[in-house]
């Protein structure tokens, strides 16, 4: 145990209510979205209190303060992963940068440079999250493009054996989760990010689950877009990112249309502003915005090495503990290796939604459900299973009560057998 | 929020031992439900004759809520008036919606009644339902017939 | 004077605050985005604090709280405009609600509903906000379709006496704001709602600059589709609505792929969640739709009618009081009637710029610049206009604030000739 | 915040007099800049030859700064060397950049050290770089030439 969850858990005010009839609160659905610390409360809430205007648009006091807080924070998301300001583009969620880059490349004038022809492809993994395979499913749909992916093998791991042939020379698109949401598996990006800049393709990296949990560094890891979501990394709901490398973002027609985000406008034309404003429409989630920049901090002073090491430790012990519980099986990598904070499991013929529903009742909260990665579920053959994902806040003690539960459950639902 | 008030004897036993389960070859429309929130599916038989719902047979995977509730559903709606059904229909989805207020009409659901815990519980009340839905569908598409 | 301000002041923590150097602060910039009461920002924090969990994903307490709240505050929307539940979308701003619509209409399929031809037409006003604007020039060009647009006359009032030319067989869409976010105007609907039903055009209202300050009720509007911004209307920021009849909204395509939009999914093909699930992919920005139910529960316990009229009794003395100053110019209606409290307009010589930046010096916040409708400024034959708007918590004393900045800053800007 | 840190007399007294406004007939290049936010326009003609800024001339609307700005701009750098004039552009825009921590180097800029006082206000720094970008644009394309 490297981290000071006492200490940790204190910033978190959730920690301080209890669940069904008093009892604690453990939390194991981090996965889904993370608990806030007070100083990305206070920071969303003090934007409300003293410096609330629209952004960019006023000459007044505030209208600076509250643009100095949004740029400010732009600054901090910047640092934060190894970027330049101007590649920063604040969304509303990782959903919404995945689909703003495929609507976009959409848009682009026919021979243009993200343009896509019939017959181009775009190549996705099975174990994407819905929100990085049905944009680009839907924009092969539109222009004609073909949809390609790697398939998992019986670890959890991207099988790559095949990768020069489904990385070809018409591929135009490599989009690829950097860690499961259901496995735990984290991606090796390097043959990837090779084979795809080597055939001129651009790689997208769905970051949801490793940017909370890992120091990364955009330069080092060699994509060229990047997507999260702030409410994983301990930031505001309503907030994610879209990065994309400046000379990227130069090229890439607009998304969303509206206010600040053109140059001239006429009732039949408009041209547009420069990156990251042309990504921006209207008036920004300027307060969520602000605490991602408070959450980036925070992580900071924590540090992401620490929270990753914190984070591997419980993984094997929580892996450990239900290897040793008859009739647990877990889905993906058993080790510690590649792999960060989330295990999925199954527990004999209790169904997840009962085996969950249990575990509630003794104050604990993980996943059921098909994760919204469908066709890996398919794959692994089961129509969903029960997920524990960990973060900074999570201790030994929580992974126990886990542990206790599963045998519980066990018990309760042979009652009548 | 005491489990046992959700997992009732009566519940559990359906869900290990189901009834009206393996689609039957008599079928006047056949219809094909999903959860997707969790991914729950059924697939449901229907056949009706001379306003008589014939036979109710259906199949599917998921939580033991929404497998014993089909199971009950069927055995219940087997056999009835197609009018008699609706009735039955109606009187376990308002039971549902009841946040545990209503303890339901034992007269019209019988061992039906026993769901009514689950309506405590907002994230289990679609389970509850899935196979009633299905059923729902397929009464109407028949009636479109 | 119909409201209490001195009571509602006490609601806005922003008041508590200066500005330059210990000035009271005047804030007459609503237009671009209101002040928050407290118990808006309470709303938020207390999500985070007390109940945060991903809705619609988790069996336990706090996944069952939070999609109680969220759902929750759809229904108070919806009661709040008088629609259905399950007509209410959740976005992140009316900028997304309108691209939104016109990003899912161009997802149709040929021949489908809501399908656009070459040849086929989009009508719009010359005084519509860039939002309301950029994305149906957008989907004109990507369609084939023909914009066409209503323009203005001197008193900064729609010309409708070519309507039914403007409006043809060929209509699919009306697109229009109900008030102006520069001149205040606010545009008549019902012959427009009739005529475009004529011809089986459907009409989507821009309502950012209206619902803040008026009751509405959908159904007696008549229009099918209406966006507005929760930060307008005392919300957070990062939340708007899009609503849309239900059988509207049935029969469109989605807008943005990704979780919790879906019925089923294959690596290949998807089918979609009802509406308006079917709208809102990905873990939804909860917190602030939390925000915003609180938002329009204190605005319906102050009374939508008081709060207009209120308005109209201060927009009339502003009017008054600049129609005084020698040398000023208002843009837009000069009397009380169809028109809402957003005053625009020029002072002699000075720049809005200038001006704006004198009355800040003085504590004072307006708007100065183009407001995100260069076309309509173009018409008015400026570069830009000082703008000053008004909502609930203002009163006489500030603008007498404001016409003495005025006559302040014709002193100081003669100052040198 | 003193508003006539912003406004001094120098820079109200071009706004009011601007220099080099009107389009000069002589231009080797013209570019068109906007600043968006606000509607600012300026048109400005450069023409250099032999290593010298032979003449820029200009014209727009805006407010009081970018005016001003391009006016001393333009009569500032009329007759320079484009190497000396690169050098006065960055001292220039070093000035803005420095939230009112600079005084600007009064042997490059002359009166426009006067601009001082906008760094402080970050809503019109770009109102006062607006004429800077465009002679940057303009000589950068020359360069190309
Ligand atoms: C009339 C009008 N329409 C649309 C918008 C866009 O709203 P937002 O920027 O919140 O998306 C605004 C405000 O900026 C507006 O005033
Ligand atoms: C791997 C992955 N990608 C994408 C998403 C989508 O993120 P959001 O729902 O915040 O847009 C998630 C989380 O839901 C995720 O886990």
């Amino acid at each position: 145990m490297t981290l000071d969850t006492v200490r940790i858990r204190k910033d978190f005010p959730i920690f301080e209510r209890t669940v069904r009839d008093g009892k604690k609160l453990i939390y194991l659905d981090s996965g889904a979205t993370s608990q806030k610390p007070n100083v990305v409360i206070d920071a969303e809430m003090n934007f409300y209190r003293f410096h609330n205007a629209a952004v960019h648009r006023g000459a007044h006091q505030l209208a600076e303060e509250a643009t100095d807080a949004y740029e400010g924070s732009r600054k901090l998301v910047a640092d934060f992963i190894g970027a330049q300001n101007d590649e920063i583009v604040f969304t509303k969620s990782a959903t919404e940068s995945l689909n703003l880059l495929a609507y976009a490349m959409g848009n682009s004038d026919p021979g243009a440079r993200f343009a896509l022809l019939p017959g181009d492809e775009i190549v996705v993994s099975e174990m994407e999250h819905h929100a990085n395979l049905i944009p680009w499913q839907q924009l092969c749909k539109r222009t004609g493009a073909v949809l390609k992916w790697f398939s998992i093998d019986s670890e959890g791991r991207l099988d790559l054996s095949s990768i020069d042939s489904i990385i070809s020379k018409r591929t135009k698109v490599v989009a690829i989760t950097h860690q499961s949401n259901v496995l735990g598996t984290i991606n090796p990006l390097e043959n990837i990010v090779a084979r795809a800049h080597e055939v001129g393709a651009y790689v997208v990296l769905d970051a949801c689950q490793s940017i909370p949990h890992m120091s990364i560094n955009v330069v080092n890891l060699g994509v060229d877009f990047l997507a999260f979501s702030a409410h994983k990394a301990l930031g505001p709901t309503g907030v994610g990112v879209l990065w994309g490398r400046a000379e990227l973002l130069e090229d890439l027609p607009p998304f969303l249309y509206g206010g600040s985000m053109i140059e001239t406008v006429t009732m039949t034309d408009s041209t547009w502003a420069p990156a990251p404003k042309k990504f921006e429409a209207g008036v920004p989630n300027m307060a969520q915005a602000v605490g991602l920049g408070a959450a980036v901090t925070y992580l900071s002073s924590i540090g992401l090495n620490e929270i990753h090491k914190h984070e591997l430790s419980l993984t094997s012990y929580l892996i450990n503990g239900l290897q040793n519980i008859p009739a647990v099986r877990i889905f993906g990598p058993a080790t510690q290796i590649m792999r960060g904070g989330t295990v999925s499991f199954a527990v004999d013929e209790i169904h997840p939604h009962d085996l969950g529903q249990y575990l509630d009742s003794q104050g604990i909260a993980v996943r059921t459900g098909h994760h919204c990665a469908w066709p890996l579920n398919k794959k692994l053959g089961v129509a969903a299973t029960t997920r524990a994902s960990v973060y900074l806040y999570n201790d030994q003690s929580d992974l126990d009560a886990l542990l206790e539960g599963v045998l519980g459950a066990q018990k309760y639902f042979s009652r009548f057998s | 929020m005491n489990l046992d008030h959700m997992y009732q004897e009566v519940i559990l036993d359906h869900y290990k031992h189901p009834e009206h389960k393996g689609l039957s070859a008599q079928k006047d429309v056949q219809v094909h439900h999903i959860n997707p929130s969790c991914g729950d599916e059924i697939t449901l038989n229907l056949s009706v004759s001379d306003g008589l719902v014939k036979e109710v047979s259906w199949d599917g995977i998921g939580c033991s809520i929404s497998m014993a509730s089909a199971s009950m559903m069927s055995g219940l709606l087997t056999g009835k008036k197609s009018s008699e059904a609706s009735l039955i229909l109606e009187a376990f989805m308002e039971l549902m919606q009841s946040k545990g207020t209503l303890q339901g009409d034992e007269n019209l659901l019988e061992d039906a009644v026993a769901f009514a815990g689950v309506s405590k519980f907002p994230a289990r009340i679609k389970c509850a339902l899935l196979g009633w839905m299905a059923y729902k569908d397929a009464a109407f598409q028949i009636q479109g017939k």
